[in-house]
């Protein structure tokens, strides 16, 4: 290991050679293994550290998805919904190797990436801003390597998908919801994507959205929202009556493990998204989006009190999830007390958002709607209204900071627009992938459980019967 | 006194059970069981071994009933139960001595 | 995205201008982008980076304590026990940043902190020592920003109060344990806190207690012996002969879950109590944290082999953490050997402290006083035994390194007297709260198990039958 | 804290005084805390925050493996599995402390080290290259705290261990598979790393394994495999008529679990393993070792589908791990594209595997030696086949870029000589084991299951019949 | 030789199986049941929807015996398994057969 | 019309599943419960404090058959179930009155 260590040591600083100045530093220092690294270079060093760790922590909340959607959902289905959500991250990644990272941030037009695809083209990260040479200019304001880049941002892509999983649980086809996430995080959303993080149009605009309230968790929601139009509701859902049959979850263990997952994910999602080591930045970010949190737990838990009777636990987590995604956008522009007030409301949407999707017949099994897409759009706004120039972030105030309805009203354009293309766009799709190969398993199957049906294999094989 | 044993579908609990009520009766008592029979299970492929499951999830229910219910009970059971399809199950009769109502020491009919 | 980043590099720096000379530059260099950050700011970057990781790793911890003391609880019981420990953090946040903070660490006598109250208040971090001004002093030897020193005291005040969470499992009223993590996290805690972390009498003594053996453990066990004092026994625990009905917990999987997220956690606990990156100690810190605990885990295993005929796997998970806390006083001011000694003596506590607390009818669900309480004080006396000069963080040798009674008894006063006032405090407040919305679930309800009586939901509902 | 803080802040760096001019500015600078840390302090910091931090990713993997093994056995084994998955690290730590550390990375022979018990002897730390001066030359290229290099290697050998105790599982004497953990970490593991990783004759010779494909997992699969040749299958593993009888894991919510636990902690194996911060190298390996992954996500996923008829949820997983194991020795050897291909191989190697083992009556129950013998064994070769000189690591081309048989030749020679050796030492061990103390519970036990035999535990007691 | 059949409340199991023991009784078979009867059950609410839990959990006890024992067992039961409240469950009484001991063949009330 | 109850060690499902197929009968109802014996259960210690499990895993059989099959039926069970150690079981013949396939309201001996 030594050897190839003192290999790696000079030639991976060959390709330096073409940066100029500073590098030609580290360069030079590389004959003498004891010269110690540039300030610059000590900078790409943190800043690295910075991208990769927060971007395993997003990578985590995979597990956190897949336990949260699995515990709200029956023993019988468990190994299909697991399935799926451990593979999804697998199908997110060759799709937006490919092609996604390219539509989303490689150079082209206000509507569209056009370049990058498999991550191939001229680029000369970490260098930054004027220095930064190559087709991925509108990522060149962070100083990392491409593939941290690409990195980071792919567990974003995969988070979306992850979204879409918990709506359609249950009664999806396993290789409908794989087709889709494919054409999902391929497709769909890196061009909204590029619209807010791409240099687009929305951008240009100063739409703002921090993390990703809208570019993933709402895309997520929309996208959810398509499948469960398209797929119909569990049967057994609704009465005849009319009225709502609930279908308990079969283990708040696993739905308590996945919320504090996720909830430890946020903090790599919200301060991690400075995608640079900024520490007053990035302490302020970790502060407001665990503050959202922690008013959005006391609000939805009481009004769940309040409204059933009882501290309703599925209803706590959800709670927590529409904090976290409300800040999600706001985290850097609004002052500590902004994102107190933000998840209090957040909070506050989401125990009624779930009642209200029962009410419509939306079956949407896990709440993903009510967190991520009610919530996604709450905290879209909430930047319109809570923005403070005082805040890390800084730009144009919020409406309830005197700054008019200037900067609401451009979140709001946002969240119409990229609403309307994703509906469309995920409703094509899952019409197409209806049309040709099925997504709803037959209600035989349904009834027997999607283990046994797709899977093959039970989540929970007794001892002494099965042998 | 009658005591019934019927095995059914899981789904169709409810449905049985409403009937039941319908007819007055309060009694009942519900064990999840395992069942063969001339439904074919099916075969699961676990990591490249195939083994059959040939017992399938069924539901149990004992209800013990005066011997005047007998037919109607029997009827609604089968009627609320039926699919029409392989597995729908069985019903069992069978005459029972006596019943104590543990809460009061009461027996006999009137303890049901 | 890339807009704003331009933005917010600009603007966050302009606070610093009050800085002095270190930011200038920085300042200076914010003009053009491409400047690198200085040394003192790379310092900055590092610590804070390092400061917010091992907070997060802390914050896990929430997971680890809801799933070990779910798991040594009844499956009825475990949506109740979940949701506690899922939403105790909440509440702590809103209790710490109102006022738990300011009393813990803001300016005030030796006695208490008396500013700061929701953060508010002069504070010019990250600068430091003598440059530092504001009103959190006490905080002075680290170089992060205040946000930073905040969250990273916030997840350990967020541990005291998980702690109590398991003693007063299965008997407790869900809104009770509420209203006492307010006034543990608010009040009691930080007032030793004080005393110990925040510049206070004990700290002036020379009291030590690198991570928390007192200030975070002890303390949470002396609120959960109040709290089993004033709810007694669960029904059933203790039989008329005398006898122990032992209670198995209805999830091994949970339990050792939830030791391996508290063991990985503690490498956040103990090793970012530096809040500042020096190699060699937090190098250190790491090795002695692990070595006392993989002791501990050894010494309760073969203990509970030969006390109890097998090697009982709760009794290694209570070992390991009990190895654990003790090594969290004294990580930085012994040597590794003398970690590997700290670690197998707790191993020797924690058994025989579990039986002895049944013996005298103390019911404690999940041995946390046993592993918290017992070993909390065995870890801050330890620094009196086994304090070496020699390590990191030096001070005065302890009595088997030739130092004499001077450290130990300074330890000694340290644990009664947190001890007294924690337990006056917290059998107040206990009493209080059971005179007025009453503390303990009728009996009716705790046979039926606190999941549909507190929670109204099962924590493992069946398919079959349910629908 | 904060006076204990002034303290270490002045003793810690005494020791560096013997270290020459660099360190002396920083000692220098100690007199004033204002003064900021030099370069080389600065690249010491970072590099000991990312060792630290991907050794805690690396241990957090233990639970992966629990979880995993736990999930694909039977209830009544639970208990038992995860007991053996928590103690193992705590032997493991204890062996390696003593002597494995000593043996692997002391001065010493090409075939042995014979320097460092207990850590002891002198060493410099963190000086790097001519400036080390101390007996653990072998890792002189990397410039953190001797503790930190420990910690690091630690749990590497820790995983090793817990390879060996999927293959071992549901039939094997508790305290026979620890005493087996003290040979394997403190003897056998620690010699054939000496050769790779410790300067010994195959790192001469040139041999390429980057983060243990050989070293960790190849060598953990050689001493599983030899457990199970001397235990035998469990008993009904395999009917009289020499068919299969499948014994299904009992909970595909933990193996998720794990699948995912087990993932994030390979971007600490992997990328932790340049022990530096080289912002291109990390970034490229945690590239390549996501992409592997996923790649054999896809294929394995695929071939189940199609030769068992359905996407086996087991096989997915264990697919996803063979595409880890597969791209440890050469993420830093190959290209992006490169690792895609190491991975698509990876998973159409362990699901034929696992049905090989089977029909070999080598019963291996959560299919530990297809993913970390069969893929360990690929991942070493496939250095030799996809080695590019383009990559960060470097180094000769392998046989698919030109590089002819010269690397591919090496790296079979090493996986012989490493796979021999395993196998002779661990067979012995098994053997003497086996003829001391036992090796396999009584059939009796094994039926009723190990929980209540070995651990006289049960992994889920249920409620209402035990109370 | 008669068959006893006990529906009992979950935290009654113990203080029956004693008395039974207590009579030297020692064959017994439990199993977990659910069970619905004149005692109210709950109203859980999941996310904002109401459904009625009225299968309770039960145990019910299987007891088969000889005769001349029937009167004491069912006494001892009914008085072990009392609380008075509703809820408490029943015992039912039937006639068995014959009864086999599959160790050895045995069968009659010498297998019991 | 026969119904057979038998109760076996969980691991003897299998054979005596395959014992009762190979003399053509289908109908099986299998229940898994907890038996109390002769057989010694085992003390488990949880943390520190000892209790006797004495309620064993077992498995019961439910077969109903016509009358003719008794003899055949009782003798393929407790071949396939016994061991020779304690706790092998007990097989319990009763009679029943009737029984309806629920699919289609067969009665009588043509519905087992
Ligand atoms: N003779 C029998 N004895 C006991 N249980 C039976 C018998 N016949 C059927 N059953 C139960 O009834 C269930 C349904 O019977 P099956 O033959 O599958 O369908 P159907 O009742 O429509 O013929 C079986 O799974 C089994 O549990
Ligand atoms: N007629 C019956 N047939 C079968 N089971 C019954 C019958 N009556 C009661 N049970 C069982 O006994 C349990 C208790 O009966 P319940 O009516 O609730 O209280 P009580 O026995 O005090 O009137 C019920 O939950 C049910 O399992
Ligand atoms: N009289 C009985 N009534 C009900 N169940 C019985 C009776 N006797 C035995 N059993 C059941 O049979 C099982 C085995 O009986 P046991 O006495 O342990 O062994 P053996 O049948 O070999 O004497 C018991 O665990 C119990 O479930």
């Amino acid at each position: 290991m030594q050897m190839q260590m003192k290999m790696k040591g000079l030639c991976h600083r060959l390709p330096y050679l073409i940066l100029g100045a500073m590098v030609l530093h580290s360069t030079a220092s590389a004959q003498t293994p004891a010269a110690p690294p540039t300030n610059a270079d000590l900078k790409v060093m943190v800043d690295t550290v910075w991208v990769l760790f927060t971007a395993f922590l997003v990578f985590w909340m995979n597990a956190g998805f897949g336990c949260v959607e699995a515990g709200l959902c029956r023993a019988k289905n468990a190994t299909n919904i697991l399935g799926k959500n451990f593979v999804v991250f697998a199908f997110s990644t060759l799709a937006y190797w490919a092609v996604g990272f390219a539509f989303m941030f490689g150079d082209g037009t206000s509507i569209l990436g056009l370049n990058g695809w498999f991550l191939g083209g001229a680029d000369n990260s970490p260098e930054m801003g004027e220095v930064y040479k190559g087709i991925f200019s509108s990522l060149n304001w962070t100083g990392v390597p491409l593939l941290a880049k690409f990195f980071f941002q792919l567990v974003f892509a995969g988070t979306a998908a992850t979204i879409v999983s918990g709506c359609v649980a249950e009664r999806i086809h396993y290789k409908s919801f794989i087709v889709f996430t494919l054409i999902l995080v391929g497709i769909s959303y890196p061009t909204t994507g590029h619209w807010i993080w791409g240099g687009g149009w929305l951008a240009s605009m100063g739409f703002r959205d921090f993390a990703g309230s809208t570019v993933v968790h709402a895309v997520g929601g929309w996208a959810g929202l398509a499948g469960i139009l398209l797929l119909g509701p569990r049967n057994g859902k609704f009465k005849k009556d009319g009225s709502v049959q609930p279908i308990p979850g079969h283990s708040m263990a696993l739905v308590f493990l996945g919320g504090l997952i996720l909830w430890l994910g946020w903090f790599g999602f919200n301060p991690g998204s400075t995608m640079a080591v900024d520490p007053r930045v990035i302490s302020h970010v970790a502060m407001t989006t665990n503050l959202a949190c922690c008013a959005a737990i006391l609000s939805s838990t009481l009004l769940a009190w309040i409204m059933l009777g009882k501290p309703d636990f599925s209803m706590t987590i959800n709670g927590a999830l529409a904090g976290l995604v409300a800040i999600t956008a706001s985290c850097n522009f609004v002052t500590v007390t902004g994102s107190f007030f933000i998840g209090l409301i957040a909070g506050l949407i989401v125990v009624p958002a779930v009642l209200f999707f029962d009410k419509i017949k939306i079956d949407d099994p896990v709440g993903a709607l009510s967190v991520h897409l009610a919530n996604g759009i709450w905290g879209t706004l909430s930047v319109g209204f809570f923005a403070s120039a005082e805040s890390p972030g800084g730009g144009a105030n919020g409406l309830f900071y005197g700054g008019g309805m200037g900067s609401l009203t451009t979140q709001f354009i946002g969240t119409l627009a990229v609403g309307a293309f994703t509906l469309a766009v995920t409703l094509a799709a899952w019409f197409l992938i209806k049309m040709t190969m099925g997504i709803r398993v037959d209600a035989a199957d349904e009834a027997r459980g999607l283990d046994i049906s797709e899977m093959g294999m039970e989540a929970y094989a007794g001892d002494a019967i099965e042998q | 006194m009658k005591k019934i044993e019927a095995i059914i579908q899981p789904f169709k609990l409810d449905e049985v059970k409403q009937a039941l009520i319908g007819l007055g009766i309060q009694g009942i008592t519900v064990i999840e069981v395992r069942g063969h029979g001339r439904q074919k299970g099916h075969t699961e492929v676990y990591r490249g071994a195939e083994y059959k499951v040939d017992l399938l999830p069924k539901i149990k229910l004992e209800i013990v009933i005066a011997d005047s219910n007998l037919e109607s009970v029997v009827k609604a059971i089968s009627e609320a139960a039926r699919t029409g399809k392989i597995g729908d199950g069985k019903i069992f009769v069978s005459s029972l001595e006596d019943a104590v109502r543990i809460r009061n020491g009461e027996s006999g009919d009137v303890a049901l």
